[in-house]
C-alpha cells in the first residue's frame, strides 16, 4: 500500500467526521447554556434546560408515545417484514421485481404525501382511532427499512441448512425458527435498529396522525421551537444522543456494528 | 414448498400494505384526475406551464441532486476507508457515521444556523485568520441549505457505501494496479463503476429524503421556496388538498422518473453488473 | 434385495426437463456413485430423493413403499451436503445432536449417542466448538456425523470432499467407505471425480444430460465404457473412427483408413464403429517402418510435456491426432518420426 | 371528548377537549386548567400543534375537539366553514368585562378573544443608525439585508400586507401598492419567518437587526439583545387577537362556555399578564408598570390597534399568498 | 541471465513472519512454478513480487534494477487471478483493452492488439460479451489475454486453474505453456497441483513454511526430492527409518531392522538417513519366502481398492505399513501374504 495515498485518505475521512460531528458537539456544549438563547460559545454552564425537559410533561409524555409507537410498529412491521423478505430472498417466482418495488415504496414516497393521505383516509375513511393510526403509519415508514436490511442479510445467505435441518426431521416451520432465525438475528437487530430511528424521528407523518392528547417527541419538540428559542431541544438531542451512545454500545457489544453495513 | 406458499408468505405485508397505503395512495391520485365524474388533466396543465411552479421544481430538483451529488463525492473516501480498515476501528468509525441520523434535524439546522451564521464560527474562523475581510453570506442561501441536506443524509450514504464496498474484492483494485492503473484511475475505472448498486441505492435514499424535505430548507434556506414548503402551504394552510394531491403525484412521478434515471446511469457505468 | 428404485421419473425445473424417464434402482447395502460431467443432474437426482423437490412424473419406492409424496421430514435419510451446510449458531455437538433432540430422544441417551458417533468420526474433544472453529476436514466429518447419528435408512452425500486438497481428500474417501461398510447403510454418492468414485462404490452410475449412460461396477466401467461419451469421461483420450468392421469369433476386425486393427470382443462391443484407447494403453515404439501391421499407425511428435511417472506425447497419424504417454527418459523431438502401437486387447469398441 | 356528558358529575370526569398552541404549558396545567377540572369534575385533554395543524384536525372531523384557541386569521376561516358553534353569551358574562375589540372579534355568535397582542417593530438600537419609528423606515437602505418580515401565511403576514399599503400611501388597502412596496423592500429582507422563534432566532445571532414583531414575545429578544426596542409604528400598530371558540358538534357546550368564562376571569387574565404569557383583555386587571413590561397592556395602547377584517383577510388570502410567492418569495 | 531475484526477503502479516530470508532468483524466458500445500506462502510470494505487498527486509531486483519500491502500477508485470478478478462492468474487449487504454495507445493500435491477443488465446467473437456471461475456461483466457496484452516484463499466475474441471484444466494448462514459449515471456506460477506443475514449468520451487525446499527441473524434483518433505508432497507415500548407512561407491547400503537394502546413490542422497518409495515404484510379489534378500519386506495386504489403472493396497511389513499401486486383474483378499520389492534404483534417500 501506499502509505501517503493512505495518509490522504485517513486526512479526508477525519475532515468529512469533522463535518458530521462538529455540528452535533456544538450543540452538545451550547446545551449548557445558562441564558435562555441558545449561543455558542455558552456564556457559562447550567443544567437548567435539562431540568427544564423534566419539567415539562409533554416532553416525557410524548417521548413514552414515542417509544411505544416506534417499538409495537418495529414489531408489527418485522413480524410482516421477516416472512417477505424470507420469502423475497429465499424464492424466485413471477412479479417478484414488482413485489420488491411495492415494499420499498414507502421510502420512495414523499413523507408529507403518506401522512396526509393517511390522514384522510386511515382516520377519516377508516375511522381509525388517532393511536391506531399513528401506529399503522409508522409501522409502513418502517416495513421498507426491515425488509432490506433482513432480505440483504439473507442475500448471501445458504438456505441449504434449511434443507439440512428439514432431512434431520424438521417441518419447514420448524427449521426456520430454529436455524434461519438464529442465523439472520444480526441482521434482524440491524434492520429493527435503522427502522427504529427511522420511526422514533420522524415528523412529516406523525404530524399528521397526532391530536388531543397524543403527540410524538419530535413533534413536541417541533411545538416547542414555534414558541421557545432556549436550548431544551439541544438539551434533549444530546439526551437522546447519549442514550443512543449507550444503546450502541450494547449493540457492538451483542453482535458487532458491522451488521449495520449490510442494508 | 408448494409454490402458492411463497405469495402466503407475502401475504400479510401485502395486504397491510395495500389497505393502508396502496388503496388510499390510489384513491388520492386517482382524485386529482377526476373533475365532476369526468377525467381530466387540466389541473396538472395548469401546473406544468406556470412558470413559478416549473421554478419551484427546477430549484428543489436542483437543490436534491446537488445534496445527492455532494453525498457521494464526501462518502465515497470515508466508505471506502471504513471498508478498508478492520476489528473495533471500523466498529467505531460506523458508528460515529451513523450517529448523526439519531440527533434531530431540526437541532442539526440550528447548529449550523452557528456556524454559518453573519458572526458564526465560520465567519470567525476565516475573518480572524484573515482569509476574508468582510462576511459571507452562507446562511439562507440554497449553499445553507445543501450543506444541511448533505449534513442529514451524508451518513445514509455512507453506511450504504460501506456495504457495496465490503463487497467488492480487492483483488479487481489490484488487477487494473498491474494493467498500469493509478490508485486514482482504478478507483475511478474500477471501483467506481462497481459500487453502482450501492450508489443507486443511497442516491434514491438522499435524492427522496432531500427532494421532500421541509425543516432543513426553512430553517437555512433564504426566500427561495422549496417544493415540500409548497404542498404544505396547499394542504394544510389552505386545505386545499386537491391541489396538494396533484403536487403530490407530480413529486412521486418526479421520484421515480429521477431514481430511473439513476438506474440508467448506473446501467450505463456498471453493464456487467447485475 | 432392492431397496430403492426411481421408475420413470421425470424432474424439470421451470420448464426444462432435468432427468427424463430417470430409472434407478439400488440394492440394500450398496454404495453407488453418481458420476458425470457438472450440470448433468446428479445433485438433482439425489435432492429427488431427499425428497427437497418433486418429480413432475414417476413413482420413487424405497423398501417397497411408495415414497413420492412422504415429506423429508419423514424419510430419515440422512444428507451429507457439499458446502456441509452445518448450522453456524450450533456447537458441534448441537449440530450432530439436532436430529435426535427433534425425535425427543433422552438426554443422556443423546450424550451417549454423539459420544458414539464422535468416536466414529475420530472427533472427540471438539463438542463445544463452533463449525467456523472447524477446519474444513473436520466440518466434513461433523457433516457425516450428524447424517449418520440418526441411522439413517439411506445416505446422501453430495460431493462431499470436493473442497479438500488431495491428501486429505483420499484420507476421507477412505473414511466414509469405512463407516458405510461398517455400518451397512444403502449409500448414494455424488463426485465428478472419478478416481473418488472408482475407488469408494460397488457401483457407478455415469451420467450425461439426465439420462445414466453406464451403470456396472468400476472395474467393469473402466475397462469397458459402452458408450464414447462414457469412454471420454473416464480418460479414453484417443479415438478412432472405423469404416468396416468384421465379427471374427472371439475378436473384430477393424478398418479405419488403410489401417486394420484385431479388436478382442467383449460384452459392449456389440453395435459401435469407434475405438478407443486410454493414453496409458497407447505404446509409442521408436522403431518406424512398422505401418504396414494390424494395430500399428505411423506418425510423427508433436509436442511432449512431462507428466511426474512418464511423458505425455501428442502424435500425429493420418487417423488423427493421438495422445500417449510414454515411459522414457528424456521428451522427444518434435518431428521425431514414431510408430503407435494399439495393443488388441486394449481397443474398446463403443458405441 | 367522551359520551357521557356529565350527568352526574360526582364519579366519571367529563374529558374536556381543548385545543391550544403549546406554549407554557405548565402554567397553564396549573394555573388555567386544574382549578377548573378541580371545580367543575372535569379532565382537561390539550391538542397541541400550531393553528393550520389543529384547524385542519376540526375540519377532518378526526378529534373530538370541545374548545379551541385560534389566532383571528384561522378563527375565521373556522367560522367560514361553519366549523365553530354560536355561543350563549348569557354562559360567559367575563365578556362584559372585555376591552370591546375583544369582546365579538368575529362577530356577536363566536368567540371572544381571551388576549391580545400589538404587532409593531421590534429592533436592536446598537445595530441600527437611526431609530425607528414607523412602518415606513423598515424601507430604508440603512437596513440593507437586515431584516425580516412575517410569511403571508403566518397569522400576522397580512397586517404586515396592509402596512405596506399604508407606507404607499394608502388610505384603504391597495392590494397592488402594498406588492409593489413590498417589492421594494425586499433588498433589506434576508428571510421572511415563519414563527416568531424565527425571529428571535434571526435576532439574536445578529442574522437580522429589525423587523414587523409581536411585542408578546419581547421577553425572548430582550433575553437575546438586552438593548432591544419595541415601538409602535407612526401609522399605527395592529390587533393580533388570540380567539377562543366551541367547536361545533361538541357534547360539552356549556361546559366549553364555562371554561372559556374561567379564561376570561380577572383571575386568571391577571396571573397570565403577571407570568407574562399573555396580556389581558380583561379591563378589572391592573399591572404594576413593572409587571406590565413586555406585555401589551393599558387602555390606551389596546383602543389605538388596527384590526384587520378578516373575513376580507380570508376571502383574498389564497390569492395573496399566491402573489406573494411569486412576487416576494424568491 | 538473471531476470528476478529475491534476496533476503522478510514478508510478515501483523506481527508474524510468513516469508523469512527468503531467496529466489529467475531466469529470463522461463517458466518457474511454485508449488506447496496450503498456507505455505505462495500467494505471498506472488504478491511480493506484483507489488501489492512490502517486504519487511530484504530487496527485490529486476532486470538489474532495486524495484523494491516501485508502485504497483509502474512495473509493467502481468498478474492472472485465482478468481480471474475480471472487471464484471466491463466487456471482454474492455476488460482486455483496458491496460493499453491507460497506456493512452491509439484507438486503431488497440484494436489491432486486442483482436491479435484474441486470437492468441482463441476468443475471436466474444469481444462483446460481459464477464458473468463467459464460462469458467473462458474467463481465464480472458484474464491471460488482459494480462498478455500489456507485454508485461512478467507474467504472474496464481492458481489460476484451480476452480476448472479436470478436462478444461489440463487443455488450459497446455495453452499457457504454448502461449508462454511463443512469446518468450518470463513467468512465475503458483499452484497447489503437482501434476500441473511438474508439466508445465521450466523450474519448480517446493516450498514449505515460507521457504522453498527444493529448487530443480520438474524431471529432477520427481525422482529425487531432497526432503522428507518435498517426497512426501509429490506423492512418496512410503518411508523406512533406516537405522545405519554404507556409502559403497556408487550405492548405498542402508540397514532398517534386520532389513538391508541397495540403493543407488545420486547427488541429494549426502546426509539423510529416511528411504522414500512410490507406490507405483514398489513391487508387490505373490510369491513369499524371499524376505532375506536385500530389498524385499513380507507383509499381509491389509486392505485393496479400486484405482482405475490399478489397485492401491496397503500392505503391512515390521518395517511398517506401506502402499503399493499394483497392477493385478482382481483385488487380493485381507491377510493375503505378499512380499514387497523395492528396486534399488527407485528408493530414495532423502533428509
Ligand atoms: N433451480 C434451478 N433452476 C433451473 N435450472 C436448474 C436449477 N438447478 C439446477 N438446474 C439445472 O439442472 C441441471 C442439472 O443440475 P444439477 O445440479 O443436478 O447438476 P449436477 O450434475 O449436480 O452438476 P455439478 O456437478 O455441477 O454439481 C443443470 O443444467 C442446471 O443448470
Ligand atoms: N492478511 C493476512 N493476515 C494474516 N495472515 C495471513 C494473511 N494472508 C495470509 N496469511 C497467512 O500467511 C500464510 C501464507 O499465505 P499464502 O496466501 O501465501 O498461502 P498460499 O501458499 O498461497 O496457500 P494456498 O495454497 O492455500 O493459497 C498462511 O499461513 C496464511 O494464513
Ligand atoms: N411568550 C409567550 C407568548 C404567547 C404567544 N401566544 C400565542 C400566539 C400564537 N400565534
Ligand atoms: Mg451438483
Ligand atoms: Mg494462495
Amino acid at each position: 500500500m501506499n502509505q501517503s495515498k493512505n495518509l490522504a485518505l485517513g486526512i479526508t475521512t477525519f475532515a468529512i467526521f469533522l463535518f458530521l460531528l462538529g455540528p452535533l458537539a456544538i450543540i452538545f456544549v451550547a446545551s449548557f447554556e445558562p441564558t435562555s438563547v441558545l449561543q455558542f460559545p455558552p456564556t457559562g454552564f447550567s443544567l437548567e434546560w435539562y431540568r427544564n425537559i423534566f419539567s415539562v410533561s409533554a416532553f416525557m409524555d410524548t417521548f413514552k408515545l414515542s417509544m411505544v409507537v416506534s417499538l409495537l410498529g418495529n414489531l408489527c412491521a418485522l413480524l410482516l417484514g421477516i416472512p417477505a423478505a424470507y420469502a423475497l430472498s429465499r424464492f424466485d417466482f413471477r412479479g417478484k421485481g414488482v413485489l420488491n418495488a411495492l415494499f420499498v415504496s414507502p421510502i420512495l414516497i414523499p413523507g408529507t404525501v403518506l401522512g396526509f393521505t393517511f390522514l384522510r383516509y386511515l382516520i377519516v375513511s377508516y375511522s381509525l382511532p388517532l393511536e391506531a393510526a399513528l401506529f399503522v403509519g409508522h409501522t409502513i415508514i418502517m416495513l421498507p427499512f426491515i425488509i432490506r436490511v433482513i432480505a440483504s442479510s439473507m442475500a448471501n445467505f445458504d438456505f441449504s441448512i434449511e434443507e439440512a435441518a428439514m432431512n434431520l426431521g424438521s417441518s419447514r416451520v420448524g427449521a426456520f425458527f430454529r436455524v434461519i432465525i438464529p442465523n439472520i438475528k444480526s441482521g434482524i437487530i440491524a434492520g429493527v435498529l435503522i427502522a427504529f430511528l427511522e420511526s422514533f424521528n420522524n415528523v412529516d407523518i406523525s404530524v399528521f396522525l397526532t391530536g388531543p392528547g397524543i403527540s410524538t417527541l419530535p413533534i413536541q419538540m417541533l411545538t416547542y421551537v414555534e414558541h421557545y428559542f432556549d436550548p431544551t431541544v439541544a438539551a434533549i438531542s444530546v439526551l437522546l444522543m447519549i442514550f443512543t451512545a449507550l444503546f450502541m454500545f450494547v449493540i457492538e457489544r451483542l453482535v458487532g456494528l458491522s451488521h449495520f453495513t449490510k442494508r | 414448498m408448494k409454490r402458492s406458499g411463497r405469495y402466503f408468505l407475502l401475504l400479510p405485508g401485502l395486504l397491510f400494505l395495500s389497505i393502508f397505503m396502496i388503496i388510499p395512495l390510489v384513491l388520492t391520485i386517482s382524485s386529482t384526475f377526476l373533475e365532476d365524474g369526468s377525467f381530466t388533466i387540466a389541473g396538472y396543465m395548469n401546473f406544468l406551464t406556470d412558470a413559478y411552479f416549473l421554478d419551484i421544481l427546477t430549484t428543489t430538483l436542483f437543490v436534491a441532486l446537488t445534496t445527492t451529488f455532494f453525498c457521494i463525492v464526501l462518502a465515497f473516501p470515508v466508505a471506502y476507508y471504513i471498508s478498508k480498515i478492520n476489528g473495533s476501528k471500523k466498529a467505531l468509525l460506523l458508528m460515529l457515521a451513523i450517529f448523526p441520523l439519531l440527533v434531530s434535524p431540526i437541532v442539526r439546522s440550528f447548529s449550523w444556523m452557528i456556524i454559518l451564521g453573519r458572526n458564526g464560527l465560520l465567519n470567525d474562523l476565516l475573518l480572524s485568520i484573515g482569509i476574508i475581510q468582510e462576511p459571507l453570506t452562507i446562511l439562507y442561501t440554497p449553499v445553507a441549505v445543501a450543506i444541511g441536506l448533505v449534513h442529514l443524509f451524508l451518513p445514509l450514504m455512507i453506511v450504504t457505501l460501506v456495504g457495496v464496498m465490503e463487497n467488492i474484492d480487492s483483488d479487481y483494485i489490484r488487477a487494473a494496479e498491474s494493467l498500469g492503473a493509478s490508485k486514482t484511475t482504478a478507483f475511478l475505472k474500477v471501483m467506481f463503476p462497481l459500487c453502482m448498486p450501492g450508489l443507486l441505492i443511497g442516491s434514491t435514499l438522499v435524492f427522496v429524503g432531500s427532494f421532500t424535505a421541509y425543516t432543513t430548507p426553512a430553517l437555512l434556506g433564504g426566500q427561495q421556496r422549496v417544493i415540500s414548503t409548497f404542498l404544505y402551504q396547499n394542504a394544510i394552510t389552505l386545505n386545499d388538498w386537491n391541489t396538494a394531491a396533484m403536487i403530490a403525484t407530480i413529486m412521486i412521478v418526479l421520484t421515480f422518473v429521477v431514481t430511473g434515471i439513476f438506474q440508467k446511469i448506473a446501467t450505463m457505468l456498471n453493464p456487467g453488473g447485475s | 434385495m432392492t431397496l430403492l428404485s426411481l421408475d420413470q421419473v421425470t424432474v424439470a425445473y421451470q420448464k426444462q426437463d432435468i432427468l427424463k424417464d430417470f430409472q434407478l434402482n439400488i440394492e440394500k447395502g450398496q454404495l453407488i456413485s453418481l458420476l458425470g460431467p457438472s450440470g448433468c443432474g446428479k445433485t438433482t437426482t439425489l435432492r429427488l430423493i431427499a425428497g427437497f423437490i418433486d418429480a413432475k412424473e414417476g413413482r420413487f419406492t424405497f423398501d417397497g413403499q411408495d415414497y413420492t409424496k412422504v415429506p423429508v421430514s419423514k424419510r430419515n435419510f440422512g444428507f451429507v451436503f457439499q458446502n456441509y451446510a452445518l448450522f453456524p449458531h450450533l456447537s458441534v455437538y448441537d449440530n450432530i445432536a439436532f436430529g435426535l433432540k427433534l425425535r425427543k430422544k433422552s438426554k443422556t441417551d443423546i450424550e451417549k449417542r454423539v459420544k458414539q458417533v464422535l468416536e466414529v468420526v475420530n472427533l472427540i474433544g471438539f463438542e463445544n466448538r463452533y463449525p467456523k472453529e472447524l477446519s474444513g476436514g473436520q466440518r466434513q466429518r461433523v457433516a457425516i456425523a450428524r447424517a449418520l447419528i440418526i441411522e439413517p435408512d439411506l445416505l446422501l452425500f453430495d460431493e462431499p470432499l470436493s473442497n479438500l486438497d488431495a491428501n486429505l481428500r483420499e484420507s476421507m474417501r477412505v473414511e466414509i467407505r469405512r463407516i458405510q461398510q461398517e455400518l451397512g447403510i444403502t449409500t448414494v454418492y455424488v463426485s465428478h471425480d472419478q478416481e473418488e468414485c472408482f475407488s469408494i462404490s460397488d457401483q457407478v452410475a455415469i451420467m450425461n444430460n439426465g439420462v445414466i449412460e453406464q451403470l456396472h461396477t468400476p472395474a467393469h466401467i473402466y475397462r469397458y465404457p459402452k458408450t464414447r461419451f462414457v469412454a471420454e469421461f473416464i480418460g479414453f483420450k484417443n479415438f478412432i473412427a472405423f469404416s468396416d468392421r468384421q465379427d471374427q469369433g472371439d475378436h473384430l476386425l477393424m478398418t479405419a483408413g488403410s489401417h486394420t486393427f484385431q479388436v478382442t470382443k467383449h460384452e459392449n462391443s456389440e453395435a459401435g464403429m469407434t475405438g478407443a484407447i486410454r493414453p496409458d494403453d497407447l505404446q509409442l515404439l521408436l522403431e518406424t517402418g512398422q505401418a504396414e501391421r494390424p494395430n500399428h499407425v505411423s506418425g510423427t511428435i508433436k509436442i511432449c510435456t512431462f507428466l511426474g511417472r512418464s511423458y505425455q506425447c501428442t502424435v500425429e497419424t493420418t487417423l488423427g491426432t493421438f495422445t500417449v504417454n510414454a515411459t522414457i527418459a528424456q521428451p522427444l523431438a518434435i518431428g521425431t518420426a514414431v510408430t503407435l502401437l494399439f495393443p488388441e486387447d486394449k481397443i474398446v469398441v463403443v458405441q | 371528548a367522551c359520551g357521557q356528558s356529565g350527568s352526574n358529575g360526582e364519579d366519571a370526569p367529563t374529558d374536556l377537549v381543548v385545543s391550544t398552541w403549546g406554549f407554557a404549558e405548565d402554567f397553564f396545567n396549573e394555573e388555567v386548567y386544574a382549578p377548573f377540572e378541580e371545580e367543575h369534575n372535569v379532565n382537561i385533554v390539550v391538542d397541541i400543534g400550531n393553528n393550520a395543524e389543529r384547524l385542519n384536525r376540526i375540519r377532518q372531523g378526526t378529534a373530538n375537539i370541545d374548545v379551541i384557541y385560534l389566532s383571528d386569521y384561522y378563527a375565521q376561516q373556522g367560522i367560514d366553514e361553519g366549523l365553530f358553534a354560536p355561543i350563549d353569551r348569557s354562559n360567559i358574562p367575563n365578556i362584559d368585562d372585555l376591552y370591546e375589540l375583544a369582546q365579538a372579534p368575529l362577530g356577536e355568535e363566536y368567540g371572544p378573544a381571551y388576549t391580545v397582542g400589538q404587532f409593531g417593530i421590534a429592533y436592536n438600537p446598537d445595530e441600527v443608525d437611526a431609530d425607528i419609528a414607523s412602518w415606513a423606515d423598515l424601507w430604508d437602505e440603512s437596513l440593507a439585508n437586515n431584516i425580516t418580515l412575517p410569511n403571508i401565511t403566518a397569522t400576522t403576514g397580512p397586517m404586515f400586507l396592509d402596512a405596506a399599503s399604508t407606507v404607499a400611501g394608502e388610505e384603504s388597502f391597495n392590494e397592488d401598492a402594498a406588492f409593489a412596496e413590498l417589492t421594494a423592500l425586499k433588498s433589506n429582507v434576508v428571510k421572511e419567518y415563519d414563527r416568531t422563534s424565527d425571529f428571535v432566532n434571526m435576532f439574536s445571532q445578529g442574522e437580522i437587526v429589525a423587523g414587523p414583531f409581536m411585542e408578546m414575545y419581547l421577553n425572548d429578544l430582550i433575553a437575546a439583545v438586552p438593548n432591544t426596542q419595541f415601538v409602535t409604528p407612526e401609522e399605527g400598530a395592529y390587533a393580533v387577537l388570540n380567539t377562543v371558540n366551541v367547536v361545533e358538534g361538541s357534547d360539552n357546550q356549556e361546559l366549553a362556555e364555562a371554561f372559556i368564562n374561567w379564561h376570561l376571569s380577572a383571575e386568571v387574565q391577571e396571573a397570565s399578564a403577571k407570568a407574562k404569557i399573555d396580556s389581558p383583555v380583561n379591563q378589572t386587571v391592573e399591572l404594576s408598570a413593572e409587571e406590565a413590561e413586555g406585555i401589551t397592556y393599558g387602555e390606551e395602547t389596546i383602543n389605538d390597534l388596527k384590526l384587520l377584517d378578516m373575513q376580507f383577510v380570508n376571502e383574498q388570502s389564497a390569492q395573496w399568498i399566491d402573489r406573494w410567492n411569486r412576487e416576494i418569495a424568491n
